[in-house]
């Protein structure tokens, strides 16, 4: 997936921000970056569009050395921090300006601009100057603008930031489709943006990579203190019969997420350890799942404790406190039922059948 | 004068700045004859000399380079006296390139021409020379003043002016060439000198115009090319 | 805003504009048509519009260019340029005339070559032009770069990530944002064109309608009819005005 | 940068500076130390250098209220105000200083309130700083003008959300902020304090030492001595070079 | 609690971008705005900074009427949405500007702002210029440089905006201190911060105010759509023990959250009614809590069904699926037997005591 020929390869050191970070993103692929404040993701990306010069190392976009190569002529859209919308411009100009600066007739760009700015929900304030928005339009605006420059690498950092929740789940739908196929890096703060929209997660910290791997595999069993303390859910790929997730024996009720589910397509089915209960026996009540299971290891986490057992071929966590598990006898080789709430586990389309 | 005189007299002259390189030297020879006097001229056009006297400005002598000027300041100036002459020459520049020989050929069209603008008092006294030569000028350039006319000449960007060959300064002499005109006779500039009516210095200002008009400057003058009063 | 800048700034402006006052209390009103209709009147004004507005479109041209290279490039030396490039501004006047002069005129470095070319610059219209130019550039050039500088180049880039070719984004970001002072350059190069002079003659000679501007005929006429300079004085300030007036400086954001 | 602008860039740069090397490659550079030495012209030069100094002063001190009050406030008739204010830009100098006699001088519209007072200005050296602000004023209010709209408020609004008063703002928000804006200002006003010539002979004539500057001096010797002339205009030129070369505009944000 | 003499009352309306809002926030109270993108919540706090001048209406803050006022006399210190460092002074000074500017001496400034940045967790940026800050560390100064202004009104619009979830919990912390007691209007998309850090809720869509309310009530019952997207959580306030929330008969076994929680000082227990499963018998297992209830109104909710239930003098709300609901027979009347595990209930320090 990850070779140096097709995708892009970044290799830099930055040094006055003391930032070292060696990445590959394949083509076509979605790459998140995650990380405290100050840990250089916006550098990365900045090194990428060609805005951020590094001391040393390289930018390789499709077997392409980027170093010294201008901006304009890099087919790299990034969507920054800072919504940087073109104050003379407006909305809906804004967000024609890339097809516009492409060659694109200005009837055909601005009809372009209208369909992305529907999409992300502000399509009545194209008429609009930016300094007569709120801080949320703007962001709106600004990610209808980067997608609307169909690059050939989409560079987004935090596009979610200042939106309110309500709009959140929509725009994730609308990059999600956007964003099939390209090779994107995505900078966030919120693991289930990474789980809905990337295929590998990149963590960095201090200016270095702390955990590169495949998201589920970053999500499930996040190795740094960052990773773990942001995700750490119970993911279960398969299929979606209509009522539930459907992996081998194991069956997971759940409630779809907004976007449409086909029935029979891939689906994975998310929920948080937290929301795993133990029993000695099978439970009878409202959770919709109940699973047998065989503790395999259990290990303390701060005030609570994280109990990891094997359903079939499935691993799933739970966290109990600590008065529990010893009510319980919680040991390996336990057998236990674990039970969760269907309205606790959230099903989305599997990125990829 | 220069700087450093503390303690000396002062007088200020105020000359038309065809006088500079005259008095300059007699600036110098009035000093050497009163050594507690520092003498400051102030050269400029005419008109604008005359119109700062009629301002205020602290003139104690004023030395004119036409009569009207001097007339135009009235009673704030005490008995004008001529000191000096000239009249207007024609200049080209060195080795004429125009093959100018005389006022007539400034009629040519094919020459670049510059003469003084009608609006000042050398434009005036070209005017009255090239009627009285019976030459019609088509002058390509009307200038503010003889300077700027030498200025065009010396540069050689024009191919012949008129101008008072005392303005030519020495400077400028290999620049350019002098032609005679007879027909300027006609046509005399005179230079009047007086003293500023309210000088506290009225003494020592006549003192001054009694050395240009006297032996001493009517010498240094004619050195420079101006005729006698 | 602290209150009391009020007193400096009314301060300020008295002292420009009692002697405008002043100046327009000299006019005689009643003789104001008479003295301002005058063929030669009429053709200095005419003719000074026409060489003030060429001349801030070629400012335009050479100096937007200029400005944006002194902006947003960086080389050694380039201090050293830009003080180069705002010398007309210090230069006196009629300093400047006679190194225009000593480059173009017939003796001058590049005249005879120009002559050659068939070009004859001397006491033509195309003179007064140059003068002004001259004069003028500086005004533009540091409005533009002064412009260029605060806009920064954070737009410019992320254009240029859009795909926007560099001279689309010149285009369609760069001048439009900068376009308050461009405006404002402009403004100030035609003015200074307009009050033109001491380059002027000394350059370009004055003839009635193909090199005397309003300004030289304003200097011409101050002594032989003090009444007319004034008059003239008048005219120029009020084409001034209308021209500030209407280009001023667009709004700033809030 | 579009590559393309160098080309304009180029031809006028070197429209700017052919005349300037024209001139200097004029300079008898033997001659040079006798030439610029000479009591006359050192005293021209300190003198200049001492009033443009003063005028720039003084164009600070009145001209920055102004810039404020013109970019922070909004009342009817600012746009006639802001052309008035710079209307000595385009006012050819000799007529400025016309202006100036007949406000300040002897028989001007205050000249004699101030004589009664004891305060003879015409013809001496406040008069010549008097006429180095007035052309120069227009130049300093522009450029703080400009950099103030192109700031914006937004800070000075959040420092005051801060409880800084109004004077506080200006102090440790406003003037810093524009100080790249207020430095350009004000060496294009000393810049045009230092070639200034035509308001000063008018206002305050050409006495050695205490009205001649360095420009008067230079145009009185432009034909006459034409070789110091040029001399002193490169010491003018060099003056000009090294004050606009340390008062660069500082660095833009990016 | 509202009375109109003493704290702020806000009666605006702003034409051209139709907002007209009225709201009261008494002294020494917290206020949060809650509403969706363009809502009008920024417009709110620049009435009352003195940043937008409303078309009609006044600001009255303690019994003085602001209208007119300009805003260095309004004792108003707004963090906006957008840091706006001064970009000419050092990180350090920019938080020791307001000290300075009221008089404080350079050293005390000095000293104070630097406390103030490390309790935001930057103090080691004290002599960065602001440009070399990344955008949450430019969030956090902006934060530290508002509480140092000290001000008698407090605006945050967003102050976790742009903050990695690994610093907000520190930062809540820091702001609750610095909140108490001062008069507060918080703007936020987060209904943890509202119950954290605020007394009371206003809830504004369309520039109109649509839910006013104590903080518990309008996240527990939420009547207007967009607050009942993001709220509708179970509170049960009452004394902590040690190991759980007492309120009464009902004991919530719950883990704090990381501030310090005194033994027998008043605490919130906050789960969501996801996490409230539902059994006809009291479950053995390890949730370790299990409360007797009658279900007291049973109400579909798009995909699931909210039950509602009597514990004692408590409700508290479950979510279920429509296939739980039907097979536990929940109508009301119905005697059920509540459980929630220890790890899905956060104790929180009440506000007051
Ligand atoms: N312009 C700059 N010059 C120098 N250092 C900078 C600059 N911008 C950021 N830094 C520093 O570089 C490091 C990485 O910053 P970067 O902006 O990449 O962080 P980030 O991961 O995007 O953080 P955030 O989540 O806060 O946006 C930080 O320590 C920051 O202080
Ligand atoms: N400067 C402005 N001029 C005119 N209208 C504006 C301006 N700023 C915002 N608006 C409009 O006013 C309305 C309220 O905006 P406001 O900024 O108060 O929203 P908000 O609730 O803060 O939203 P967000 O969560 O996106 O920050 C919006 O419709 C917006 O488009
Ligand atoms: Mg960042
Ligand atoms: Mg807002």
């Amino acid at each position: 997936m990850t070779t140096a020929r097709s995708g892009l390869v970044l290799d830099i050191v930055v040094d006055d921000r003391d930032v070292t970070v060696r990445l590959e993103v394949a083509h076509g692929e979605t790459l998140a970056l995650l990380g405290p404040n100050g840990a250089g993701k916006s550098t990365v990306l900045g090194a990428v569009a060609g805005l951020v010069a590094p001391t040393s190392g390289h930018v390789v976009l499709d077997g392409r050395d980027l170093t010294g190569v201008r901006p304009h002529r890099r087919h790299v859209a990034l969507l920054a921090q800072d919504p940087l919308l073109f104050p003379h411009l407006s909305v809906l100009d804004n967000v024609a300006f890339a097809p516009r600066s492409t060659g694109a007739g200005r009837r055909a760009s601005r009809s372009a601009a209208r369909a992305h700015l529907r999409e992300v929900g502000v399509e009545d304030l194209a008429d609009r100057r930016p300094d007569r928005l709120s801080g949320g339009q703007a962001q709106r605006v600004a990610v209808a603008r980067a997608l609307a420059a169909d690059p050939a690498v989409l560079l987004l950092d935090e596009p979610m930031a200042a939106l309110d929740v309500d709009v959140v789940p929509a725009l994730r739908q609308v990059l999600r489709r956007a964003l099939a196929d390209r090779t994107v890096l995505l900078v966030t703060h919120d693991p289930l943006d990474a789980l809905l929209l990337a295929d590998r997660v990149v963590v960095l910290e201090r200016g270095r990579v702390v955990e590169d791997g495949a998201t589920q595999e970053v999500l499930t069993r996040p190795r740094s203190a960052f990773a773990a303390r942001i995700a750490g859910l119970n993911l279960v790929a398969g299929r979606w019969d209509g009522r539930a997730v459907v992996h081998g024996d194991a069956v997971l009720t759940g409630l779809p997420s907004s976007e449409p589910l086909p029935t029979g397509g891939a689906a994975v089915a998310v929920f948080s350890p937290a929301a795993v209960s133990v029993y000695p026996q099978p439970p009878s009540g409202s959770p919709r799942n109940a699973l047998a299971a065989v503790v395999t290891d259990v290990e303390p986490l701060g005030d609570r404790v994280r109990v990891t057992t094997a359903v079939g071929s499935l691993t799933i966590t739970a966290e109990v406190t600590p008065s529990a598990a010893a009510d319980l006898e919680l040991v390996p080789g336990a057998e236990v039922h674990l039970a969760v709430k269907a309205v606790e586990v959230a099903v989305h389309a599997a990125r990829r059948p | 004068g220069s700087g450093g005189n503390a303690g000396k007299k002062v007088l200020v002259v105020f000359a038309a700045a065809s006088l500079s390189s005259t008095f300059g030297d007699l600036e110098a020879e009035f000093e050497a004859a009163h050594p507690d006097v520092d003498v400051t001229v102030s050269f400029g056009g005419s008109a604008d000399l005359a119109t700062q006297i009629r301002a205020g400005a602290p003139a104690d002598v004023f030395a004119s380079a036409d009569q009207e000027t001097m007339a135009s300041l009235g009673d704030l100036v005490v008995d004008p006296a001529p000191f000096a002459t000239n009249t207007l020459q024609i200049v080209v520049p060195a080795g004429n390139p125009g093959g100018v020989r005389s006022i007539a050929d400034l009629a040519e069209a094919d020459l670049d021409v510059v003469v003084c603008a009608p609006e000042v008092p050398c434009g005036r006294a070209t005017r009255e020379v090239a009627a009285a030569a019976g030459v019609e000028l088509r002058p390509d350039s009307e200038e503010q003043s003889v300077t700027d006319v030498l200025g065009k000449v010396a540069a050689g960007e024009a191919d012949a002016g008129l101008v008072y060959v005392t303005d030519v300064p020495p400077a400028s002499r290999d620049a350019v060439e002098v032609i005679a005109v007879p027909e300027a006779a006609a046509v005399v500039n005179t230079y009047p000198i007086a003293v500023v009516q309210g000088s506290p210095r009225a003494d020592r200002a006549r003192e001054f115009a009694d050395l240009v008009r006297g032996e001493a400057g009517q010498r240094v003058l004619r050195d420079a090319g101006f005729g006698p009063p | 805003m602290p209150r009391w800048l009020y007193v400096p700034a009314v301060l300020g402006l008295l002292f420009v504009l009692l002697p405008l006052v002043a100046m327009v209390s000299r006019v005689e009103w009643g003789d104001l048509g008479t003295l301002v209709g005058s063929a030669s009147a009429r053709d200095a004004l005419w003719l000074s519009l026409r060489t003030s507005g060429t001349s801030t479109l070629l400012c335009l041209l050479l100096g937007v260019p200029m400005a944006v290279v002194l902006a947003r490039t960086r080389f050694p030396g380039q201090g050293v340029l830009r003080a180069l490039v705002l010398l007309p501004l210090v230069v006196p006047p009629v300093v400047s005339g006679i190194a225009l002069l000593a480059t173009f005129g017939r003796r001058g470095v590049v005249g005879p070559t120009l002559e050659v070319l068939g070009l004859d610059i001397a006491f033509s219209t195309a003179a007064v032009v140059m003068a002004q130019t001259f004069v003028s550039l500086p005004f533009l050039v540091i409005s533009v770069e002064g412009a260029l500088r605060t806009a920064g180049e954070r737009y410019e880039v992320v254009a240029a990530t859009l795909g926007a070719s560099p001279t689309t984004v010149f285009r369609r970001v760069t001048l439009p944002l900068v376009l308050p002072g461009l405006l404002a350059g402009a403004v100030l190069a035609f003015a200074r064109a307009l009050g033109e002079f001491g380059a002027t003659v000394t350059f370009a000679g004055a003839l009635q309608g193909s090199t005397t501007t309003l300004p030289t005929q304003i200097y011409l006429e101050r002594f032989a009819d003090p009444d007319a300079a004034v008059a003239l004085s008048l005219v120029l300030v009020v084409v001034a005005v209308v021209v500030i007036g209407v280009a001023r400086p667009g709004r700033g954001d809030t």
